[in-house]
C-alpha cells in the first residue's frame, strides 16, 4: 500500500508546517535528500526529532524550517559544532528555536514507545543528572512489584518519519541492512512515513541483517539515489568525510551559508526524478 | 631504549593498558576507540568491542570515523538495533567497561557535555548533549574517563551534570541505586587520576613519563590531592608506539 | 567465554533440583533434547517456564521434575490437551503442579523485561479479562505523562534458559534462523544458558534473518544434532507431526507414559555425545 | 448448479468470505488458517497473513500446520521476535482482522479458552490457556469468530473471560479504553451471528443453506435473537470448493 512518489510529491503531500518530523538514520542512511526537499518546499514551524541532529538538520534549522528540535546528541561527527544550530539557540536567528533534551536511551526508548502504540516507556536512565530538571518529558515511576524507582519517557509519535534505505520493490517493501539504528521505530510509531531509496528493484533479494519494512507499514516510498549523501548506504557508498570537514566554514557564517542555501539546495533539483 | 612519543600517545597507550583482554567494552569515538582498537592489537586480541550504534563485537581492520562506521557493521558478531543495544545489552550491566571523555570532568568525576558557563537556556557555550554518556556511566560496570588536562575542562564542580560519577562524593551512586562502579580511572595526558577509596575524590596516582606533580596540579581546578604512592606511567613500548601509529596511519 | 560442553556435562553443572528453568522455542526449535536430559538427571522441583508448554513439558512434568509451571498456553498443537499436564494439576500426580497463567504478549513482555534488566514491563494488555483475578503478576499502571491505565507484568529472569539453535561456532557463537521466537530475551534474561546445536562449524556464515548471539552471552552450547526433535530446525529437518499425533496416547495413561520414560528417556543415550 | 459441501466448508467459506482483500489478517492456526488462505487464493490475493510466531505477511503455498510452521517462515516478507510481533505490530492496532475460535463463546461475544466448570483452581476442564487471543481480541480493529455451534461452546455467560468480546454489553469495551470494536461477526456451522448494534448482544443474521432458525436456537444456549431480516449465506461457489479442497489436501 505504499506509494511510490517523487520526492517532490512526497514531500509535499506528506509534511505541513507545523507538524512534527523525524527524519532518522544512525550515522549510516541518513536522509539527506528529503531534508533538502523540505528546505526547498519552505516547510516552517516543525518540530523536529532526531537521535543525532547533525549537518542536515544544522541546515534545516539554519534554513528557519524548525521551532523546536528533540534530540539527544547535537553536533557534526568528527568535526565539532553545529553553528546554525547554536546561532538559532543562542541569537534566535533566523527563527526561535526551542530544544527539548533526552539521552540516546531515552530517545531509542520514547520511539519504541511510539511504535508500541504505548503511551511511555521505562528505562534506567537520567539517574543523578540535571538533564530531569531541564526536561519535562523525564519522569520517576515506581515498579509496581518491586517498589524500585525508575525513569519514564513518553512516546514519541511524529506526524511524518522520515528515512533512507538501500532499497525498495515495486509494491513499496523496504529493505535496509548495515546499521539500521532506530529507523523501524521511527516509521512505526509515526502516523505518516516516507522511506527514500537508493533503487527501486523488481524483488527484493534476502541480505543477512537486513530489515523490511512491509508495504502496508510505509506510506510512501521515494527513489532518490544518493539520497543519504553525505552519509553513506552501505553496499552503495562511503561516507564522504571530507564533506562534514567543509561544512564548519559553511555553517559558521550566516552569509556563506545562505549562500550555500540558495545554489545547493534552493536552485537545486535533486529532486528531480 | 628511550622512545620519542607525544602526551597524546602516552593518553591512548594508557587507556589502551586500562582494557582487560576479554572486556566488554562500550566504545566511543575519538580517543577511546583508538586505545580500544590499540588494545585489540596488542595484549587484547579477545576485547569486545560495542558501539552504540547496535554493532556488537566489531573487529575493524582500520580505525572507525565514526560510531556508525561501515566497517563495524560489517565486522561485527550482530548487528542490532539502536533500542536493543541500549535496552537489552548495556542497561542491565552487561558491560564491562564504558568509555567516556568530555568537554568538563570534576574532581568527583562527574561529566558536562551539555552547556557551559550561563545557565542552561542562554549558556556561553552550548555542547553537543548527552548522547549515550548518561546511561553508560549509569550501567557499565566501570567506567574510564579519558580527557586532556587543563583547569577549564577539570574543574570542582561541572557546570551541568551530563553523566553522574560520584555525584557529590562517596554514597550517591549507591543511594541512586546505580548498578556500575562509575568511573574507576581518568587518563590524562599527564597522568591518571583515581577515585580516593574514603571520598571518591579524584587523585593523581600515576604521572605520564616527563611530567610533574606541580604541572598536574596546575592543570586541576580543584586543589588535586596526590596519592601518597604515586607511581608513574611506562612509556609506549616500541611495539605500542609502531601499531598505534600504523593505525593512525589507517584514518 | 561459552564453553563447549556435552549435553549431560551442561545440564548437569547448569541446572539444579528448585531452579527456575525455561525452555523456550516457538513452535520451531524446541529444545527437546535437554529437556529429555533434565529428566534423565531427575532434576526435581523445577519451577519450568515456558509461553507455549507443549509435548517436551507434559513430559518433564509427568517425570515429576516440576513444582510450578509459569505459561500463556499449554497444549499439544492441533492435537489436543496434555494429558501429563492436567494429571498434575487436577490430581497432583506424581507431584502437585502450581500456575501461574498468563498471556503470550504478557509473557513476551516478560522476558523483554528480563533481558533489559527492568523489573518490570508495561503493556496493554489483559485488560477485562478474567487473568488478573487468578494471577497476581498482573498489575494496573499508570502513565505519568497522559494518566492513562496500563497493565504492568514482572519480569522473568530464570536461572536457566534453555534454546536450540541451529550452529555455533567454535568460539560458542550461537546462529539461528528461520522463526526465532523468544529465544534471545530468554537467554539474555537468564542468569545461566545453555544453547543446544545441531551443529558446532568453523564459521558462522551470514543467513538473512539470522539471530547471533555473541559467545560471552551464553554459558554454555552443546551440540545436539536432532536436538529439536519432534519439532523443527530450518534448513536441518522438518516437524514430525506423527510424533504429535502418537504422544496423544502416551499421555493418557500413566503406565503407557512409565513405560515411555523408562525406555525412551531414563534408558536412552541421547545425549552421549 | 447445486454443489454437494459440509457445514464446515460453508463455514470455512464464510470466513474467508468476511476479510477483504489487503487487510492484515493475524491468524490462529485451524480454520481461520483455512479460512485466510483461501481468501487470498481467491477473492484477496493481497491478503496480508500474520502469525503470532513473529511472521509478517507469509505466502504459504500449503495449508500450514502450526501457527511456526517453517513455510510461513520461507514465505514471509519479513520474521520478527515474538516480543516484537506483539509490541509493534499487534499492540498499536495495525492489524485489521483478528481470528479467533474457542471453546466457549457467550453472548456477548466473550470467549473462553481457559477453564469450563469448577472454579479456577479445581477445574472440570483445564483448557490450553490464554495464548495470542486477549490482546488480538482487544487490539484488532476487528474481531472475526469461527465455531461450531452447540448449547455447550454458545454460552450465556462462559465460565471465564480469556478474552473480551463485548464483556457485559454495550460501552463495556469503551469503558475499559480497548481500541479495537470487537467481535463484528461470529461464523458457525449453521450461520452467522453479529452483535445487536443497541445491546452487543449477539444475534442471528444469517442462515447458512438449510440450516433453520431452530437449528440455531437449539444450538444456542442462550434464548438466541434472530434479526428482523435475516439472510441466507450464498452457498459455496464451485471456484471456492474446489480451492479448498485442493488446499486441505496439501496437509
Amino acid at each position: 500500500m505504499a506509494r511510490i512518489l517523487s520526492l517532490r510529491e512526497a514531500v509535499a503531500e506528506l509534511v505541513h508546517d507545523g507538524d512534527t518530523v523525524a527524519l532518522e538514520g544512525f550515522t549510516h542512511l541518513i536522509p539527506v535528500a528529503a531534508g533538502h526537499e523540505i528546505i526547498r518546499q519552505g516547510r516552517k514551524d516543525l518540530t523536529l526529532i532526531r537521535m543525532t541532529p547533525d549537518i542536515v538538520y544544522d541546515q534545516m534549522i539554519g534554513a528557519g524550517c524548525a521551532r523546536k528540535l528533540i534530540f539527544s546528541w547535537g553536533g557534526n561527527p568528527g568535526v565539532g559544532s553545529l553553528h546554525r544550530f547554536r546561532d538559532a539557540i543562542q541569537n534566535s536567528w533566523p527563527v526561535p528555536l526551542e530544544i527539548e533534551e533526552h539521552s540516546h536511551a531515552g530517545m531509542a526508548n520514547r520511539y519504541a514507545a511510539g511504535a508500541s502504540g504505548l503511551p511511555f516507556a521505562v528505562l534506567r536512565g537520567y539517574t543523578g543528572t540535571d538533564l530531569p530538571a531541564q526536561t519535562e518529558t523525564i519522569k520517576p515511576i515506581e515498579c509496581p512489584f518491586t517498589g524500585e524507582r525508575l525513569t519514564a519517557v513518553p512516546a514519541v509519535n511524529p506526524d511524518v518519519g522520515i528515512i533512507h534505505a538501500q532499497r525498495a520493490d515495486r509494491a513499496g517493501n523496504v529493505q535496509m541492512w548495515g546499521i539500521t539504528g532506530v529507523q523501524k521505530e521511527t516509521v512505526l510509531a509515526s502516523a505518516r512515513s516516507l522511506a527514500t531509496v537508493e533503487e527501486i528493484v523488481d524483488e527484493l533479494e534476502p541480505v543477512p541483517g537486513a530489515v523490511v519494512l512491509p508495504q502496508w507499514a510505509v506510506t510512501a516510498v521515494a527513489e532518490v539515489p544518493r539520497g543519504a549523501h553525505p552519509s553513506y548506504a552501505q553496499g552503495y557508498y562511503e561516507r564522504d568525510n571530507s564533506y562534514y570537514q567543509e561544512w564548519d566554514p559553511i555553517g559558521r557564517d550566516r552569509e556563506r551559508f545562505e549562500q550555500w542555501l540558495a545554489t545547493e539546495v534552493r536552485g537545486a533539483e535533486r529532486s528531480a526524478r | 631504549m628511550s622512545l620519542e612519543f607525544t602526551s597524546d600517545e602516552m593518553m591512548t597507550v594508557g587507556a589502551a593498558r586500562s582494557l582487560e583482554d576479554g572486556a566488554k567494552c562500550f566504545v566511543g569515538i575519538g580517543l577511546p576507540s583508538t586505545a580500544a582498537n590499540l588494545a585489540r592489537r596488542t595484549h587484547a586480541p579477545n576485547l569486545v568491542l560495542i558501539y552504540e550504534s547496535g554493532t556488537l563485537g566489531a573487529k575493524p581492520d582500520r580505525l572507525p570515523l565514526s560510531i556508525g562506521d561501515g566497517v563495524l557493521a560489517d565486522t561485527a558478531d550482530s548487528v542490532i538495533s539502536v533500542p536493543e543495544i541500549f535496552n537489552y545489552w548495556l542497561q542491565p550491566g552487561r558491560i564491562d567497561i564504558g568509555f567516556l571523555g568530555g568537554a568538563q570532568v570534576d574532581k568527583f568525576g562527574n561529566i558536562n557535555t551539555t552547556v557551559i558557563g550561563g545557565d542552561y537556556s542562554n549558556p556561553k557555550v552550548r555542547l553537543p548533549g548527552a548522547g549515550g554518556a548518561p546511561e553508560i556511566a549509569a550501567s557499565c560496570r566501570e567506567v574510564l574517563i579519558v580527557m586532556r588536562m587543563s583547569p577549564r575542562s577539570f574543574v570542582d564542580r561541572v557546570d551541568f551534570v551530563t553523566s553522574l560519577g560520584y555525584g557529590t562524593g562517596k554514597g550517591d551512586r549507591e543511594e541512586l541505586g546505580l548498578r556500575g562502579k562509575g568511573p574507576v580511572k581518568v587518563i590524562t595526558d599527564l597522568g591518571v587520576l583515581r577515585p580516593d577509596p574514603d571520598t571518591c575524590e579524584l587523585t593523581l596516582t600515576e604521572l605520564s613519563p616527563g611530567s610533574t606533580v606541580e604541572q598536574a596540579k596546575e592543570a586541576a581546578g580543584w586543589d588535586l590531592k596526590v596519592s601518597d604512592d604515586l607511581g608513574t606511567q611506562d612509556p609506549p613500548s616500541e611495539n605500542e608506539l609502531e601499531v598505534l601509529r600504523a593505525l593512525k596511519a589507517t584514518v
